[in-house]
């Protein structure tokens, strides 16, 4: 075997507590990790939200340098003494030899300058000969490789004008465009559907194949890591519980805790017995109006249209989008990578204005009510944001982001108010200890979670939730559906489901819609449109289902190549 | 006194011509109409354009408060009571253009000082001639006469017909709005931006509202008609809007243009003197001169408790002259004032001292005059001053009375107005308040310009700025002042004036407090330096370069 | 802000010892502006009194002895052309001028910040009617209102008071601008849609979501409004609307001893020495607030920076002082 | 573009006329009389009264306000004893005290007034965001302490005793520099920088502090976003990091604050106008409310409203530019 690419040798990190603050509240975020990765290999990490795969990713590029994190053991890279690097060097090795996804993709790119040029300027950094202009042309290329239609066009957006997956795929791009060694990939494909999904995991594939690029995944979705690892590190809060080859882990598994997580892996073709939509078991608050009878259509939308920019730079988001939500049903929306289904949602709840159509909520028009008139009604209408870093205010507590609503409507008083936003962090799976911490202290999914407990706090009817367990373990994904699944039969909840995921789609929507370039293509009860898909995208989208058999997996993928 | 009243002199070999001469201001010379100047005999940057009927002597020291003929052949023929004057023109008087000066375009010159649009001119005309005071200017009045009580008989002679006696004429006749204006050239309120020339230098470029002058040579001016003014530079740049700070800098400094440089209108203050000290090279480059300027605590005998006279008397015993004479910028630039008139000949300065406080002032005196006055356990008053940083109403001078009254057990609130407010306040018979710091000089150096518009009963004015600060209406000063206006032997007069103002000062309407030096520094390459005695100016009509 | 989180700050301001500092700093001044009877008395002398025989009265005043006549009488020396003491002007100055900086500046914060929240914030509407109002005052020379304003108070109205109000009314408008050009931008993010959908009324999100993020520049630029205001107020007694004689404040003080600064330094350097110690103080406080404010700073703020991060407690508590 | 041009406009012109309503009403219960100040203190009171006739004064403060706009709008007459002055459109009347039309000393002076404050807002910008950024790179260091005292002391000190220090030492003991006159760009460009450098220095030393310190404080906000982090975990040298992404989220506040001081630059820095004898429109201004000269007052404060609302105005329009998101409103 030729020298490790990567070798990691008892690991561990500790984030300290806060200036001033006890120091039992230290987090011990991995402990006495070891591993090593060949290169032209890949390496899957999976496990529990917060059990320290992000943290392990950073240490790779020792991006705790200066954080005041602790960092003990080893760490080479190619090489390299990580860990001890002088400045220099470690620059080298940052993007150069090794290049990083970074888990939150909505925030981890420059809201000020355009795409192509951030990817540009990454490229040029490790290739000081290249010309602007050829570095530019390397972004463009970068991002069509990743598939990013009109790339060149696309290239000149701003980040906020990308879609969540579009944005990911655009962070993918960058790290390709420096050609790495090593690629580390913190849940790379999160936002993105499934058939964009396998074809960023084909490229992967491809790229290790011809340049032995060495690959570290991050990942909670097993049967991504299926068919894209060669080895499997199952971790829990910050240890190793397995570690082996992704075909031995997948199908004999050892430790009880890999047996949970592939246990609770939901899966496409699974029907479930739906019981009719329920009547709410008990009000939690005093309704505001009336609760509406079950059935009963919430949210009716006809025509909505959605535009961005002006003239030239006009897109069309939303194209002529009719749907209904009735009260305490839940709506999967499923469809390619930007596609609209944020831009759909956002209009739902009312943060953005539709450009045209009209959107009822109990009957009453309020696609073009004020923010005034809307107030009375904002409780009722809840987002979950796809995007959890940047929906999270840095400057406040969780606790607090997460009380606010219920501060806003002022009924409870505050130590009710306390009480009830600790009670919702646990329902969530987060510990109510952690009410006083700032959110840059949690993992993706954690925050995610956070996002979550919020939207519930005051009580909505509808929920939009965008991809709201997409970061999130199978385990902890099962526990959150169970939450929303037991909300809506306590408060008669609707739902609208937005997520790439089909099989948790599955396993929460009565019914389901299919979008792809704004407009919905296909729509109808969840278990007819997934056994028999009358459009030739949504029969495509269930053929790229990542499968949880390496075997399988590698097939399709030999599949997709030929064809 | 004024025995110190001499200048340096300049650099020692005799004064050439040629060279241009630059005058670092602070004001620029907004106003450059003869009829809108209210200068002390035509000073400063005018006189070098301007000429008059008589013009002050351009000497060093006392002589120079002296009036000699300028336009005129003398300084003026009185008839036996003084109230008709006579002038005439020396020949071959030209404009700069080459046009004779006659007497009509000193009448027209006149005239048009009267109009409304070209206000600013001092009083005197509007008061002494006959007519004068029912007279809008040549503008509104179309007759051909135009002013009667000025005869034009002939191209060379000027009749002044005046309401009384006024011995003072030739004085006035030193006043810009004596100038000759020539009706054709006569373009109104426009006329300042090229105003035609009678004197030595012409103006050829004047831009930023006065801001910046160049000046040079009238071709048509002859020396041999201008005994007064040298004319030595060919050119001379005035450049003004400059701070007094900068100014002093640049003069001690004398880079480039600024060795060749100096200024009209800027005194060297006490950070500066004090600086100089020790600079030999510098104390030779100052100047000293003198304006007739008193500055005074002035009473309102109409408001209580200054209508008592031990309790005026009592602050004039508290004042401590020592610690304002400081606060004015120290014994170089202000002389402690124990009479209303300056302390110079040519006012009829006639030493006296009514209440001496010696030189810092005797609150024991001043205890028991208000013991006397029924205020035993003290007083409480209010001065009022200006706020603009002037030597003569500065915070700072009313901020040494205070203390110095504290001692006295006076307690003096301050009140600091606004320039414009003070000025109002102070002189408005309404709103006058009962103690103010004041400041007066003279319009030429006599004693009447001086005591009569502070204390001639008949000047108190009702609707408009009055000076009489006391209100004194006393019949003995009327008369008085009237008999004075009738000598023409202005050497007499000043001793009378001087006894007068010995008499005004018995009263305690006012506490004289100091008299301002004027210390000017100028550049090193600059000759022939005349401190004008009359108004404390350095000429620039005698300056060489070379 | 929930008193726990206020409490926090206060954890991670006092551990900063620049912090602490500057603090310290900041208690003695105001210390002695209270005190400054005390201490005055102490040293004998009153802010006051005229020593005419300390100077020389023939060069225009100046202190007799070394360094503007600084002795055992005169701790800080004596004053140009009256001879008070200077020890005893600046105590006493130090009350007028850190009442008027401060008054003014919290004047300048509340008004800037409301009206810049306002105007970023709101509807266009709204935005366009106090943008403009912005900028009448900001374009409204603090002379022309000055004068004007002496003109209609009443003479005994308290004068600190009345240069509170002038400099603080007229002169909000930066802080209003830059409140709205931030707010401009973060009113597009995500957490601020998410307080939006809570249900909260506009006002509560700018409190809640909008302030702690804007506390950083407002903080910033409001301890450089501090000293700026005392420069202000040394102006304004140009034009007779600051303090009044024979009060001294630090600013009056700088201003007249401007000429006397080769002849006399001493007098210039006091009060310059004071306001430059004031300036910093604040500046430095100000800057452990905001980081203090910024839960993040500890972390991801200084990732990649300097030296190895191995088996080290790396000290970042240093990290921004000053 | 076009739309949001035209409601600039006319909020600028909105603006401009509540400035001359509001220093129209100022002037009224300021102290002074103008009359009586062109005429002398001794006039009498007839004579106060032609002056006031001649200069309009006697009409109510209503007319007197719409005599200006008409002449703001069509010109208007004004006799100058001999003749008739025409002042053209827009026309904001004479000076009291010396008749000139306020255009034409407006216009004189505005130059000079531009090329002080557009010249120094470069060097403050230079020095304030420089320091600011060094000091946001060098946190911690002597470089930054260095750098952070000398700003501060620059904002501690009075521009008056900053500039005549600079004076003293520039112009009168090392001598590289002459005594500053204004030398217009038209006439020599390289005078005119020579010349105005040092009032440049004295203004951009009291300005910059505050720019370094919101920059730097600005900066390391920015710093702790997530997407500085991308930019470090990809090796990009803090120095770019620094002055290209965090610079970036700084640029609002800076910008914000610099329209400011642009602005009240055309009517602030009558100080440094005085001290190193620029005829700017400060000065004017401090000579006019002196001496109550109404329809200068009333020009100049206008001049400083146009200057204000413009430099507001590029400064939506350079934020929105620097940001994206920000829309023009
Ligand atoms: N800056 C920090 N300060 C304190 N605790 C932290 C910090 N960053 C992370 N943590 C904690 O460290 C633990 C590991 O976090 P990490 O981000 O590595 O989790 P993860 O395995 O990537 O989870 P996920 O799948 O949810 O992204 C979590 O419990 C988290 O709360
Ligand atoms: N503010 C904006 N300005 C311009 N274009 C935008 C903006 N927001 C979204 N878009 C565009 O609208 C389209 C739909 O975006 P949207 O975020 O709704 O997609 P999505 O279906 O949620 O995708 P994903 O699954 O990747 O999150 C995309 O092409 C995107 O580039
Ligand atoms: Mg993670
Ligand atoms: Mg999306």
């Amino acid at each position: 075997m030729t020298a490790p690419l990567v070798e990691v040798t008892d690991l561990a990190i500790t984030f300290p507590a806060g200036e001033g603050a006890r120091p039992e509240d230290a987090v011990r975020a991995v402990d006495k990790l070891s591993f090593t990765l060949a290169p032209g290999r890949a390496l899957g990490i999976v496990g529990e939200s917060g059990s320290g795969k992000s943290t392990v990713a950073a240490a790779l590029l020792d991006l705790h340098r200066g954080t005041g994190a602790r960092v003990g053991g080893t760490v080479r890279v190619d090489g390299l003494d990580v860990l001890a690097a002088p400045e220099a060097e470690l620059r080298r090795l940052r993007g150069g030899t090794a290049a990083m996804i970074f888990q939150d993709p909505l925030s981890s790119l420059d809201p000020y300058y355009a795409i192509g040029d951030q990817i540009a300027e990454v490229h040029r950094v490790h290739r000081p000969d290249a010309s602007w202009r050829t570095a530019r042309a390397r972004a463009v290329e970068a991002l069509d490789r990743v598939g990013i239609a009109d790339a060149a066009r696309r290239a000149r957006s701003r980040p906020h004008e990308f879609s969540g997956g579009m944005r990911q795929r655009a962070l993918i791009a960058m790290a390709l465009a420096c050609e790495p060694r090593l690629m580390i990939a913190d849940e790379p494909t999160t936002a993105l559907d499934v058939t964009v999904q396998a074809q960023i995991l084909d490229l992967l594939h491809e790229l290790r194949a011809e340049t032995a690029m060495g690959l570290v995944l991050v990942t909670h979705d097993l049967g991504v890591v299926a068919g894209s690892v060669d080895e499997v590190l199952v971790m829990r809060a910050g240890r190793a519980v397995e570690h082996g080859p992704v075909g031995e882990v997948l199908s004999a598994p050892a430790a009880p805790y890999t047996k949970e997580l592939l246990a609770a892996v939901p899966r496409v073709d699974a029907v479930r017995e739906r019981p009719a939509i329920p009547a709410p078991r008990k009000a939690v608050r005093p309704a505001p109006s009336a609760a509406p009878a079950p059935g009963e259509p919430l949210v009716e939308a006809t025509g909505l249209r959605r535009e961005f920019g002006r003239r030239a730079a006009r897109t069309t988001a939303v194209e002529e989008v009719s749907l209904t939500v009735r009260a305490g049903e839940t709506l999967g929306l499923v469809g390619e990578s930007g596609s609209g289904k944020t831009t759909l949602g956002r209009m739902l709840v009312r943060l953005l204005d539709p450009t045209a159509g009209t959107l009822r909520y109990r009957g009453r028009e309020i696609g073009s009510l004020g923010e005034r008139q809307l107030r009375p009604l904002r409780s009722e209408l809840q987002m979950v944001f796809q995007d959890p870093a940047s929906s999270l205010n840095p400057r406040r507590t969780i606790g607090e982001s997460v009380a606010d609503p219920l501060r806003a409507a002022g009924e409870l008083d505050d130590a009710a108010i306390v009480r009830r936003a600790r009670e919702l962090l646990e329902r969530v799976g987060l510990d109510p200890a952690w009410y006083h911490r700032y959110p840059h202290e949690f993992s993706g999914g954690q925050r995610q979670r956070v996002g979550i407990a919020r939207a519930l706090a005051p009580s909505p009817r509808l929920l939009v939730c965008d991809e709201p367990v997409s970061a999130l373990d199978v385990t902890t994904q099962a526990q959150v559906m169970e939450l929303l699944g037991e909300l809506r039969r306590e408060l008669g909840l609707s739902l609208v489901f937005i997520a790439h995921d089909l099989a948790v789609v599955r396993a929460v929507s009565d019914r389901v819609a299919v979008m792809r370039a704004g407009r919905i293509v296909e729509e109808g009860p969840v278990d007819t449109v997934y056994d028999h898909p009358q459009h030739p995208y949504t029969q495509g989208l269930l053929a790229a289902v990542p499968v949880l058999d390496p075997q399988v997996a590698a097939d399709r993928r030999a599949l997709r190549a030929v064809a | 006194g004024p025995k110190d009243s001499s200048a340096a002199g300049g650099a020692e070999d005799a004064p050439k011509k040629g060279g241009t001469l630059t005058i670092l201001n602070s004001d620029p010379q907004t106003d450059f109409d003869p009829a809108r100047l209210y200068t002390s005999g035509g000073g400063k940057v005018p006189t070098l354009v301007f000429r008059t009927l008589t013009t002050r002597n351009r000497e060093n020291g006392a002589p120079g408060t002296k009036v000699v003929p300028d336009l005129a052949t003398d300084t003026g023929r009185p008839s036996k009571n003084a109230t008709v004057w006579t002038y005439t023109l020396k020949d071959g008087l030209k404009f700069e253009d080459g046009s004779p000066i006659t007497s009509a375009d000193i009448k027209y010159g006149i005239e048009r000082s009267f109009a409304a649009e070209l206000s600013g001119g001092a009083p005197y005309l509007r008061d002494w001639l006959v007519g004068g005071d029912t007279y809008e200017g040549p503008y509104k009045d179309k007759s051909k006469d135009g002013l009667k009580s000025i005869g034009t008989p002939d191209e060379k002679t000027l009749v002044f017909h005046l309401k009384k006696p006024e011995g003072e004429f030739p004085l006035l006749a030193t006043q810009t709005q004596f100038a000759p204006v020539p009706r054709k050239k006569d373009n109104g309120t426009k006329y300042e931006e090229h105003p035609v020339s009678s004197g030595p230098y012409k103006v050829v470029k004047n831009t930023g509202d006065g801001e910046h002058l160049v000046l040079t040579r009238n071709e048509n001016w002859s020396e041999k008609t201008d005994v007064e003014r040298h004319a030595y530079p060919d050119t001379i740049e005035v450049k003004s809007g400059l701070d007094s700070a900068v100014i002093n800098q640049r003069l001690s400094t004398g880079s480039g243009a600024d060795a060749a440089a100096i200024t009209t209108d800027t005194n060297l203050g006490p950070a500066e003197l004090a600086q100089i000290g020790n600079d030999k090279e510098l104390q030779k480059r100052v100047g000293t001169g003198h304006f007739g300027y008193t500055n005074y605590l002035a009473f309102n005998p109409e408001v209580k408790p200054f209508d008592n006279p031990k309790v005026r008397q009592a602050i004039a015993y508290a004042v401590n002259r020592q610690s304002v004479v400081n606060a004015a910028g120290g014994s170089s630039l202000a002389e402690p004032a124990t009479t209303f008139l300056p302390n110079q000949k040519s006012f009829g300065y006639t030493p006296a001292d009514p209440f001496p406080a010696g030189k810092t002032g005797n609150p024991g005196k001043a205890k028991e005059l208000l013991k006397q006055a029924g205020y035993k356990n003290g007083l409480s008053i209010t001065l009022t001053h200006s706020t603009a940083k002037n030597f003569a109403t500065s915070p700072d001078v009313a901020t040494a009375v205070q203390e110095a009254l504290k001692k006295a057990g006076i307690t003096v609130k301050l009140a600091g107005l606004e320039d414009n407010d003070y000025k109002d306040k102070v002189h408005s018979i309404k709103d006058e308040p009962g103690l103010f710091i004041g400041g007066w000089g003279a319009d030429w150096p006599s004693g009447g310009p001086f005591l009569a518009p502070i204390f001639d009963g008949r000047q108190i004015v009702k609707d408009a700025y009055n000076f009489n600060h006391a209100q004194l209406d006393d019949p003995a000063v009327n008369h008085e002042i009237d008999e004075i206006n009738k000598l023409t032997d202005l050497t007499a007069a000043a001793g009378r004036w001087g006894a007068l103002d010995k008499k005004i000062g018995e009263k305690a309407l006012s506490v004289p407090l100091f008299h301002p030096v004027y210390k000017r520094l100028y550049g090193k390459d600059v000759k022939n330096i005349v401190i004008s005695d009359w108004d404390g100016v350095l000429d620039p009509s005698q300056v060489a370069v070379k | 802000m929930s008193d726990l989180q206020e409490t926090g700050v206060w954890r991670r301001l006092r551990a900063r010892p620049s912090a602490v500092v500057a603090a310290a700093v900041l208690a003695v001044l105001a210390l002695f502006a209270l005190g400054a009877p005390l201490l005055s008395a102490l040293e004998g002398q009153d802010p006051t009194t005229y020593h005419d025989s300390l100077i020389d009265s023939a060069r225009g005043g100046v202190p007799l002895g070394p360094y503007g006549g600084i002795g055992a009488d005169h701790w800080l020396g004596v004053e140009p052309g009256t001879g008070r003491d200077l020890f005893a002007r600046l105590l006493y100055g130090a009350r007028i001028s850190l009442l008027v900086a401060l008054g003014a500046t919290v004047v300048q914060v509340l008004i800037g910040v409301t009206i810049g929240l306002a105007a970023g914030f709101g509807s266009r509407f709204v935005d366009t009617v106090l943008s403009r109002f912005t900028d009448v005052m900001v374009a409204l020379p603090m002379l022309v209102f000055g004068v004007a304003l002496t003109a209609v108070v009443p003479a005994d109205f308290p004068r600190p008071l009345l240069l509170i109000i002038v400099i603080g009314l007229l002169s909000w408008g930066g802080t209003s601008r830059i409140v709205r050009a931030q707010t401009l931008s973060l009113k597009k993010l995500d957490y601020v849609a998410a307080a939006r959908l809570g249900g909260s009324r506009p006002w509560r999100v700018a409190r809640r979501e909008l302030l702690p993020a804007l506390a950083a520049p407002v903080i910033t630029y409001a301890a450089i409004l501090v000293p700026m205001n005392m420069v202000v107020e040394a102006s304004l007694s140009f034009l007779g609307i600051g303090v009044r004689p024979p009060a001294s404040s630090w600013g009056q003080m700088l201003s007249t001893a401007t000429t006397w600064f080769r002849a006399d330094p001493t007098y210039v350097l006091l009060p310059a020495a004071c306001l430059f110690v004031t300036v910093l103080a604040f500046t430095v406080l100000g800057d452990a607030l905001r980081t203090a404010l910024d839960p993040r700073e500890r972390s991801r703020l200084r990732v990649g920076t300097r030296g190895g991060s191995r088996g080290a407690e790396r000290a970042t508590t240093k990290g921004a002082a000053v | 573009m076009t739309g949001y041009a035209l409601r600039r406009l006319g909020g600028a012109l909105i603006v401009l006329f509540l400035l001359s309503v509001l220093v129209y009403l100022l002037f009224y219960v300021a102290p002074g009389d103008p009359a009586r100040l062109a005429c002398g203190p001794r006039c009498n009171a007839e004579q106060i009264r032609q002056v006031q006739d001649q200069l309009g004064l006697n009409e109510p403060l209503l007319t007197q306000y719409l005599h200006f706009l008409q002449g703001v709008v069509s010109g208007r007459d004004y006799s100058t004893g001999t003749g008739v002055l025409h002042c053209h459109a827009p026309c904001f009347g004479l000076s009291y005290q010396n008749d000139q039309p306020v255009t034409e000393l407006l216009s004189a002076r505005l130059p000079v007034t531009a090329s002080l404050a557009l010249g120094a807002m470069v060097l403050w910008l230079l020095l304030g965001v420089g320091t600011g950024l060094l000091s946001a790179l060098r946190r911690g260091g002597t470089t930054e302490r260095v750098l952070t005292v000398l700003t501060l002391t620059g904002t501690a000190t009075p521009v008056f005793i900053t500039g005549l220090l600079l004076l003293m030492i520039f112009c009168a003991y090392l001598q590289w520099l002459p005594f500053p006159t204004y030398v217009p760009l038209t006439e020599d460009p390289e005078q005119w920088a020579w010349n105005l450098l040092l009032p440049w220095t004295a203004l951009a030393l009291l300005e910059s502090a505050k720019y370094a310190r919101l920059t730097r404080s600005a900066t390391l906000e920015t710093l702790a976003e997530d997407h500085i982090r991308t930019f470090r975990a990809y090796g990009v040298r803090e120095r770019t990091v620094i002055g290209r992404h965090a610079l970036r989220g700084a640029l609002p506040p800076v910008i914000a604050l610099n329209a400011v001081d642009l602005g009240a630059m055309f009517g602030g820095a009558m100080l440094t106008e005085t001290l190193f004898g620029l005829p700017g429109i400060g000065q004017l201004l401090v000579h006019s409310v002196r001496s109550v000269d109404l329809p200068v007052v009333v020009g100049a404060v206008l001049a400083i409203g146009a200057a204000v609302v413009l430099a507001g105005a590029v400064a939506d329009v350079l934020y929105a530019l620097a940001d994206r998101r920000v829309t023009l409103t």
